[in-house]
């Protein structure tokens, strides 16, 4: 019919292989059943719902999670949801007894802070006062009262120790009190009531870190056994002799703000004291020193010794100790220090935290000599922060040696757990009948008692302190007990039949007992709304008669020779840290995950010896050595510890921190993250470091901390310690080049201050490749550190983990070089091992105004604000590191994992301010931002335009020497721009032209000008 | 045949379905904009009655707006200041009275369902004074108005400026129920702040930032 | 292989005096044959580091990125040195497939197909690292400027990550094109070698309907010469702007000018190494003996002492301006590369790099195929340090000695790598089974048909 | 209108470039060449024109490049300026580099979409072969038989000629 077309050869041929296109490819019916008339079958089924899905889709709408408001019922008119109310009130974390002001939101404590008002801490608060806010939110504290290890109720465990009581009383069994020295004069007041109700009853002081000693010696010189008030503002000369004074002795913050003030260069006229510290172990104390020597433990007395025949020749005292013989420190610095002294007669200060009470009276023969009694000590206004006395203590531990004593109650106190072993406490108080604990949380004694009273935690409960004589302040509960503790001025009163609160109990003994004292004449209810208020009052003190005119007291005997190990041995040196003291906030993880000041080390406590030491011993750091005294028991008198090698030390010392090993620290087994390589966040011990206390000596009736004679040896085994700057990091800079070293810290002798002229402006701005486009016309935030000033007591550290909610990730990962903190205090060391000088240099985002961070991240999750903040935005944040790794300062921190606490309690602590971030994010200092925000919203609602003294960074306000200083910097009023002009203003690593906005005033050190020591580090 | 059937019926369907929803894809939103969102309170509280017909001012309840970050939900004690004496729409009680006077009674007190739960919420019995037999309970309202976690918002500054509620919230005075109007994205909050700043705020100048660090920190 | 000096002027590119019915026959008959049991060996042992991979990666994922082990000072390591390692690696084969096309390097035809495909492979390895190295991988896709409800917040442009995201997506995409356009005409081949079934369907959909007409072949060859002069450019700027990611930032050991090219030829050197590699490989376990011979491995090895001697230069370079600066910084990083913690991966780098190429001088080497492939593993080895050294020596001391850390890798790091050459191999192997390994066309028109008289029909 | 064509088989690249060559002096159509790689020459003697190819590669390469300047310039000098590092808003040189890769993208992507819209390669075109073993290794000159005059003989013969190993005619509806 009509031609064939074909499209191919093989089309035409009929190629069995060729396929005709023009025939449907698939010919058979696909292998799928048809559906039966009538049936949805299974095709149809999944149109149907395919269809029915795309339609929901398409209609479909979006919800997401339903979240309640719930109002108060009746809401309280002091009480705004959403606003931060504050209320003055005692920090009870330590026996000094700072003021506080606490940062109340939604009904729950969220940070601590200091008064201002104080007249102690005058505002600061040290990294301790900071953290024992965690304290009150910890759920292993005690809920209830607890009789014979179980929960039992309030008047169940009343009855029962009632009953025994007065069996006490009435056959006229001894009852003994022992307590940590008590700065709440209603609790002493209620003691002493309380006391007085039983025939043989004896109230036993004792500081587990003690200055009994300095109270003895007092008593010998002065007629009076009291601590007096060291006024280190007034010193212009200051010689310590193993005194951590700056540290953890006695009234850090106080001491520490004083201290400041007779350093202030920037003052007018500037002033600046010269301190010379004698001390074995390195301290931040001595860090600070002027002129630092080291001294083997147990040289103290023939060190004062020396001093005080130097000082007694120039006060042309004939006193024999010149024949003693030489100084184990050189002579001539030693004369040098004693003219410095001489010429600063009552306005000097020696002081020695040596527990050899002959030491002491020597101290106080030098102090007496140069006339500071009255002036820079104050032994007519005593503090009442250190009240033990180590020879009640030993009488204890003889009366319970022999059986005599049938009822023991124990407060603010652990002495299980911090006695030396010698003393034996466990054991001994397993024999007394009535062993009753007030302790809060669990702790070693509490174990042992057959009644726990748990007392509350300072912030829920209502009483007072008196840490100075004349110095009153008032501890009010700033929520509602947390569990169902009782305060022991309750539990006291409740067993003697009054059933009164304690708000009323601290009321009335203030009306009748500190009332009479007010300076000011007003009724009492103003006179108390006023201290509870500001926190704080001063009240007359009755002048006592005491021997304080001192001449009359016999000359002291020269002490030839302290405890002193011979030569080569090793001796101990037991301290407490600046995060543990003696132990008691060892629950807290905030403190545990505080780098130690001095070594960097967290979550573990270490044996420090001496490069020198450390290499004869042939051990290197992280070594597990067996440490043995060679005393009478000998299970408790070894223990064994990593090594820390510590330049700075002396040779023959052997540092090791107490307040480790504390039971409860192995809840933080868990600590961190977990995963396949995780590490327990506890030692081999299962506990947080290892207890020194049994290595401390009971001797001469005060119990001493150094000059233990030891013997070391390693065990083959090694421990990585959990360090945040790393040892390496200490040597090697110097290896740098042999042309001059990294301008990181920098550093010059007093005389080269008044040469220094200011830098130039113009060299520190406007340096570029282009254009300017941003000007920060209006405000530009800066942030100016005093290194001078800075002790490195590790305040901020902590204040700014509270304040922004920096998460603690444990042992392990701090090991793994991944701590959190925001901001950390770096440390160097320069010069040899002798006379190592040591800088603390706070660092914290910098705030670049050429920030090479912004520029590299990818998704602007980090950029610059108009006022001149380096801001990072979590929810942008992919998490790529980069600006971390770009980041010269290295302070980008980065959440490797979810490290927010899943702790339903401990989380009340966070601050609802700040971002709890997730992790996969960067973070870093935000110079707190909120509080910036916060400033400008109410000085807007104020109607005035903010002002940079209405607002403070959280580690500026914490620090106690006022070494930090935000500011304005366009301000030309303000403080900061005023610093930014002092010739000791720096910027770290200021080549790199990243146009800081945090600066540094340089260190100054009261020496002559040393060419090999000035100039950078 | 069935199969064929079906497919065309459920595209028919289908299609009707995409052109409903036609004219509502300009109103398309982005997961995380919550606009509309209008859910049902525990008590039928109406904006429209306090704020629209009795002109309650918006800070009489929500007084947390110039002073706290938060605008806060009213607690029950302000509402008890009028509600002490107002149990119930006029109207009702006056045909109470009215039906009273005809039956020759004294008027019972009409307490309107709505309020009586507040009442019950302060634990009060008939005669509005405390019943120790109810315990008091809180009114767990529903958040319309939701910003992620990472976002501070703090009412302080607008309420300062001159912003007028209803630039965020919308005219709640006429919503029975309040709903979501704003988009309240960050688009739309960066947009607002870039017209304050160029245009001003009720005839005054405005620096409203976009910062990052305003809202993230 | 015959003695080159003995020849009267050029070496044959391919041996055997083939028809071109045998090449497209060699050449296809992998595709057709069942697989061999030494391919399902290579396929399954692939196949588990891949599974290994990816388990590390999903635990990664699921945990969090804490389980490398990474530091706040130490924030990149082994995830970027992954990442560098494979980019370079991919540049090989754009440098055969382009840059010696346009230079007309014809024996570039045996290998370019292959070369392709590794370079594929590789930038699909190399993506894969600055996805997963975020801290939250699941919004990379912000990395993209797209419009949004933020106010529209887009990207920062001045970020070497940006510059990265957007070179390693336009390299993927040009060589992804480039090889799909190649392999075209071998596509329709196949196609037209297979006679039904699932597999023609795809191969129909895939060959775009290539039926030979010169027109097409004339655009063809036009496409081919631009995109071969777009590429050549752009693996330049691709390894240029990876080593930007270092060059502009401040860290002492990053900041340097020298960077692009030292980075550049590295990428290649590695490259090169890892063709040889993976040509000796295929060359003996799938024979084609004839096709990749002698004189291709001859000239990689050139390729590669060249490349190893830009290499070496640069490392001299390095440390001279390190001492020449006078920065105690920059000083610091690179004694502390030599006599540092890390020595050992420096020394290593050295070893693989630049003195164990050195052997390539000697002709006897380079004919002894064994030899060359141990030498290539070794400058793989050599040039994964290369990139760990710049990137953990210089990041984990660097300003402040304060922040000073360590770094080693967790198993996770070490499994994720392993994981990387699982997803390579993988993926090559099934290239191998499933796409002509060759360029047939281009063979075709090296080969040529004998000149007449000659072998007839 | 169906085309009626005549097609020569060869098995040399030389004899189909010859006869070509020959058909085109002989100033018949010539439809197409089929080859199984390209055959360098050809062009010439199919006479075909310089393909536009390059131009579209630049002129998209330059438009892309241009785009992506504006859009970088808008978006972090215009859009959000954001301070970035105290860096200018208009960093031109970082911009460089995502610029040049645009480019790039640009032009080889449009190159290959006009490759494959003016070769008519699409996905779903079947493949229409004039010579099953054209993929593999014939080479096929394929002639329009234009108009009556053509003389099928003739050119059947000068195919031959050139050693076409078959010659056979075929209607096509539209060429392959």
């Amino acid at each position: 019919m009509s031609r064939r077309y074909w499209k191919s050869i093989e089309e035409r041929d009929g190629g069995e292989d060729w396929l005709p296109a023009d025939r449907d490819e698939f010919p058979e019916p696909l292998a799928v059943l048809p559906d039966a008339p009538g049936t949805l079958g299974r095709r149809g089924f999944l149109k149907a719902a395919g269809f029915g899905l795309a339609g929901t889709l398409a209609a479909g709408c979006q919800r997401g999670p339903v979240s309640k408001a719930i109002p108060f019922l009746n809401q309280p008119e002091e009480v705004m949801p959403g606003r931060a109310t504050w209320y003055a009130t005692t920090c009870g974390a330590c026996s000094a007894a700072c003021g506080l002001l606490v940062k109340n939101r939604d009904g729950r404590p969220i940070k601590l802070e200091g008064n201002p008002q104080h007249p102690l801490s005058r505002g600061g608060l040290c990294a301790v006062g900071q953290a024992s806010l965690l304290g009150l939110y910890d759920r292993w504290r005690h809920r209830g009262p607890l009789k014979r290890g179980q929960p039992a109720s309030w008047a169940d465990v009343d009855a029962d120790i009632v009953s025994a009581l007065a069996a006490i009383r009435h056959r006229g069994g001894a009852l003994r009190l022992l307590t940590g020295t008590i700065v709440s004069p209603t609790l002493s007041a209620t003691i002493g009531r309380f006391m007085a109700t039983f025939p043989n009853a004896r109230h036993v002081v004792y500081d587990a870190i003690s200055s009994s000693a300095i109270l003895d010696a007092h008593e010998r010189t002065h007629g009076r056994r009291a601590l007096p008030r060291y006024h280190f503002g007034q010193a212009a000369v200051i010689a310590g002799v193993d005194a951590d004074f700056l540290g953890t002795w006695i009234s850090p913050v106080e001491f520490t703000r004083g201290y400041r003030d007779g350093r202030s260069l920037e003052g007018n006229p500037p002033r600046c004291s010269y301190h010379a510290q004698f001390e074995s172990g390195l301290t931040i104390t001595g860090t600070k020193a002027d002129w630092r020597t080291r001294i083997a433990p147990g040289e103290e007395g023939p060190v004062l010794t020396q001093l005080a025949a130097r000082v007694a020749r120039r006060a042309g005292l004939a006193w024999p100790a010149g024949d003693v013989g030489m100084p184990p420190v050189p002579g001539a610095p030693l004369d040098d220090l004693a003219g410095r002294l001489w010429a600063a007669r009552g306005a000097s200060l020696v002081v020695s935290g040596c527990q050899d009470v002959a030491v002491q009276v020597i101290c106080n023969f030098v102090n007496h000599l140069l006339g500071n009694y009255g002036r820079t000590i104050d032994i007519n206004r005593p503090s009442y922060q250190r009240g033990g006395c180590d020879a009640a203590l030993g009488e204890l531990a003889a009366e319970l040696a022999a059986g005599a004593v049938d009822g023991l109650l124990v407060a603010a106190a652990n002495p299980a757990y911090d006695l030396p072993a010698d003393l034996d406490f466990a054991t001994l108080a397993r024999r007394v009948d009535l062993l009753v604990s007030f302790a809060g949380s669990p702790d070693e004694t509490a174990a042992l008692a057959g009644y726990v009273c748990p007392d509350h935690h300072y912030l829920e409960a209502w009483s007072d302190a008196e840490p100075a004589a004349g110095c009153a302040s008032i501890t009010q509960p700033v929520l509602a007990p947390i569990g169902g503790t009782r305060a022991i001025v309750e539990s006291l009163a409740r067993w003697m039949d009054d059933a009164r609160p304690a708000y009323e109990l601290v009321r009335a003994h203030w009306e009748s007992a500190l009332f009479p004292r007010r300076i000011p004449v007003e009724p009492f209810e103003t006179f108390w709304d006023t201290a509870v208020h500001d926190g704080a009052v001063e009240l007359q003190v009755a002048p006592r008669e005491s021997a304080a005119s001192g001449t009359s007291a016999p000359l002291p005997d020269p002490v030839a020779a302290g405890a002193a190990p011979p030569e080569g041995a090793l001796s101990l040196v037991l301290y407490p840290s600046v995060g543990q003291l003696d132990g008691r906030h060892a629950h807290n993880p905030w403190l545990q995950e505080l780098p130690d000041p001095i070594t960097k080390v967290t979550w573990d406590n270490c044996a420090s010896l001496s490069p020198d030491a450390a290499a004869s011993l042939g051990v290197r750091e992280g070594d597990v050595v067996r440490i043995e005294t060679g005393g009478p028991s000998p299970a408790a008198a070894a223990l064994e510890l990593p090594v820390y090698i510590q330049p700075g030390q002396h040779d023959r010392a052997v540092a090791i921190p107490l307040g480790y090993g504390r039971a409860s620290t192995e809840r933080f087994t868990r600590a961190g993250p977990h995963w396949l390589e995780s590490q327990p966040g506890v030692g081999p011990n299962g506990l947080v470091g290892i207890n020194a206390a049994p290595l401390i000596v009971f001797e001469g009736g005060t119990l001493r901390y150094g000059g233990r004679a030891v013997r070391i040896a390693p065990t083959g085994r090694r421990i990585e310690l959990a360090t945040t700057q790393r040892h390496h990091s200490i040597i090697e800079p110097r290896q740098v080049s042999s042309a001059g070293s990294r301008p990181i810290v920098r550093e010059m002798p007093v005389s080269a201050l008044s040469a220094q002229q200011p830098p130039p402006g113009a060299t520190r701005e406007g340096r570029g490749l282009w254009p300017d486009d941003h000007p920060y016309s209006g405000r530009r935030w800066g942030l100016i550190i005093d290194l001078n000033a800075c002790t490195g007591c590790s305040a901020c550290v902590v204040a700014c983990q509270v304040e922004n909610n920096i998460p603690v990730v444990g042992r392990d990962e701090v090991r793994r070089q991944r701590e959190m903190h925001w901001l950390r205090i770096d440390r160097y060391f320069t010069d040899a091992d002798e006379s190592v000088d040591v800088v603390h240099q706070p660092m914290l985002c910098q705030h670049c105004a050429n920030a090479p961070c912004e520029t590299v991240c990818p998704v602007l999750a980090t950029v610059h604000s108009a006022d001149g903040l380096n801001q990072q935005v979590y929810n942008r944040c992919v998490g790529t590191r980069y600006c971390a790794n770009n980041c010269p300062y290295k302070v980008r921190r980065f959440n490797w994992f979810t490290y927010a606490r899943a702790d339903a309690v401990e989380n009340l602590v966070l601050n609802p301010d700040v971002t709890v971030r997730t992790r996969g994010v960067m973070e870093k200092c935000s110079l707190c931002a909120q509080r910036l925000l916060e400033a400008r919203i109410s000085a807007r609602a104020r109607g005035e335009p903010a002002r940079d003294t209405d607002v403070r960074t959280a580690c500026e306000q914490s620090c106690p020497a006022g070494a930090i200083v935000l500011g304005d910097l366009n301000d030309p009023a303000s403080r900061v721009a005023a610093l930014a002009k002092d010739p000791r203003y720096f910027q770290v690593l200021e080549d790199l032209n990243v146009r800081p906005g945090v600066g540094y005033l340089a260190v100054v050190r009261n020496r002559d000008a040393d060419p090999g020591k000035a100039g950078h580090v | 045949m069935s199969s064929r059937l079906v497919t065309v019926v459920l595209l028919v369907g289908l299609s009707y379905n995409l052109l409903a929803v036609a004219p509502r894809i300009a109103n398309w939103r982005l997961p995380g904009d919550h606009t509309d969102y209008e859910p049902a309170q525990p008590v039928a509280f109406s904006h429209r009655v306090h704020a629209g017909e009795l002109q309650v001012a918006c800070l009489y309840c929500h007084f947390g707006a110039e002073r706290s970050r938060h605008a806060g939900i009213p607690p029950l004690n302000v509402c008890m200041n009028c509600h002490r004496f107002v149990t119930a729409p006029i109207g009702a009680v006056r045909a109470e009275d009215v039906l009273a006077v005809k039956e020759n009674r004294r008027p019972l007190r009409i307490v309107s369902p709505e309020i009586a739960k507040i009442y019950r919420a302060l634990g009060l019995g008939d005669n509005l004074a405390p019943d120790p037999a109810r315990t008091p309970e809180p009114v767990a309202w529903i958040t319309v108005h939701n910003l992620p976690d990472f976002v501070y918002f703090d009412h302080r500054p607008h309420v300062a400026a001159a912003v007028t509620c209803q630039t965020c919230h919308g005219p709640v005075e006429t919503m029975e129920r309040v709903r979501q109007v704003q988009a309240l994205t960050m688009g739309w909050c960066v947009n607002c702040h870039r017209d304050a700043t160029r245009r001003g705020v009720a005839d005054r100048s405005a620096n409203a930032s976009i910062d990052c660090v305003s809202c993230h920190f | 292989m015959s003695d080159a000096a003995a020849l009267p002027v050029r070496e044959p590119l391919i041996l055997g005096d083939k028809s071109l019915a045998e090449v497209t026959g060699d050449i296809c008959r992998p595709l057709d044959a069942r697989p061999t049991a030494l391919w399902w060996a290579g396929f399954l042992a692939s196949l588990a580091l891949l599974g290994l991979g990816v388990a590390a990666v999903s635990y990664q994922i699921a945990v969090g990125i804490g389980v490398w082990g990474l530091n706040r000072t130490v924030g990149w390591a082994f995830d970027i040195t992954n990442f560098v390692f494979w980019i370079g690696i991919g540049h090989a084969g754009t440098l055969i497939s382009a840059i010696l096309f346009l230079f007309r390097q014809r024996w570039r035809t045996s290998v370019n197909r292959a070369a392709e495909a590794m370079t594929l492979f590789a930038v699909m390895c190399a993506g894969l690292f600055p996805v997963i190295h975020m801290g939250r991988p699941w919004l990379a896709f912000w990395m993209f400027p797209y419009p949004n409800t933020r106010g529209s917040l887009w990207i920062n442009f001045r970020s070497p990550l940006v510059w990265d995201f957007f070179a390693i997506s336009t390299y993927f995409t040009i060589s992804l094109v480039f090889w799909y356009v190649g392999l075209l005409p071998d596509l329709a081949t196949v196609r037209d070698r297979t006679r039904r079934g699932f597999r023609r369907r795809i191969l129909e959909w895939l060959s775009l309907g290539w039926n030979g007409s010169y027109r097409t072949w004339l655009r063809y060859e036009i496409v081919y010469v631009l995109l071969a002069g777009l590429a050549t450019p752009l693996v330049v700027s691709v390894h240029t702007i990876v080593s930007w990611d270092f060059a502009t930032s401040v860290i002492p050991g990053w900041h340097a000018t020298i960077f692009p090219p030292y980075f550049v030829a590295g990428a290649i050197f590695s490259g090169m190494a890892m063709v040889l590699t993976l040509m000796l490989v295929a060359r003996s376990t799938m024979g084609l003996q004839h096709y990749i011979t002698g004189r291709h491995v001859d000239v990689m090895c050139k390729l590669v002492i060249f490349t190893s001697g830009i290499v070496a230069f640069a490392y001299a370079t390095e440390f001279f301006m390190a001492l020449y600066s006078a920065n105690q910084y920059e000083q610091f990083v690179f004694r502390n590369r030599a006599l540092g913690p890390f020595a050992w991966a420096y020394w290593t780098m050295v070893g693989c790099n630049v003195l164990v190429p050195q052997l390539l001088w000697f002709r006897r080497v380079r004919a002894n195929l064994g030899l060359v492939f141990v030498l290539s593993l070794a400058v793989n080895v050599g040039m994964w340090f290369e990139r760990f050294v710049i990137i953990v020596t210089s990041l984990h001391r660097d300003y402040l000695p304060s922040s000073w850390a360590g770094y080693a890798p967790t198993s996770i790091e070490v499994a994720t790598l392993a994981g990387s050459f699982g997803l390579f191999f993988t993926c090559f192997l099934l290239f191998c089974r499933f796409v002509p390994v060759i360029a047939m066309a281009e063979i075709k028109s090296v080969v040529g048909t004998p000149a007449r008289p000659g072998k007839d029909l | 209108m169906a085309q009626r064509t005549l097609a020569g088989v060869f098995t040399r690249e030389e004899d189909v470039l010859e006869a070509t060559g020959a058909a085109r002096r002989e100033g018949l159509t010539i439809l197409d060449v089929y080859t199984p790689y390209a055959v360098h020459g050809l062009d010439s003697a199919m006479a075909l024109q310089r393909s536009r190819l390059p131009r579209v590669c630049f002129l998209l390469g330059l438009g892309g490049a241009a785009f992506k300047v504006w859009f970088e310039y808008w978006t972090t000098a215009v859009a959000w300026p954001i301070n970035v590092g105290g860096k200018p808003w208009d960093s031109l040189p970082a911009f460089v580099p995502v610029t040049f890769e645009v480019m790039v993208l640009f032009a080889g992507v449009s190159t290959v979409v006009a490759f494959f819209l003016v070769a008519r390669l699409r996905p779903w075109r079947r493949p229409r072969l004039v010579h099953p073993r054209v993929t593999d290794d014939r080479f096929v000159l394929l002639l329009a038989q234009t108009d009556a005059g053509f003389d099928v003989a003739r050119v059947r013969r000068l195919l031959e000629r050139h050693h076409a190993t078959e010659v056979c005619e075929r209607d096509y509806e539209e060429v392959p």
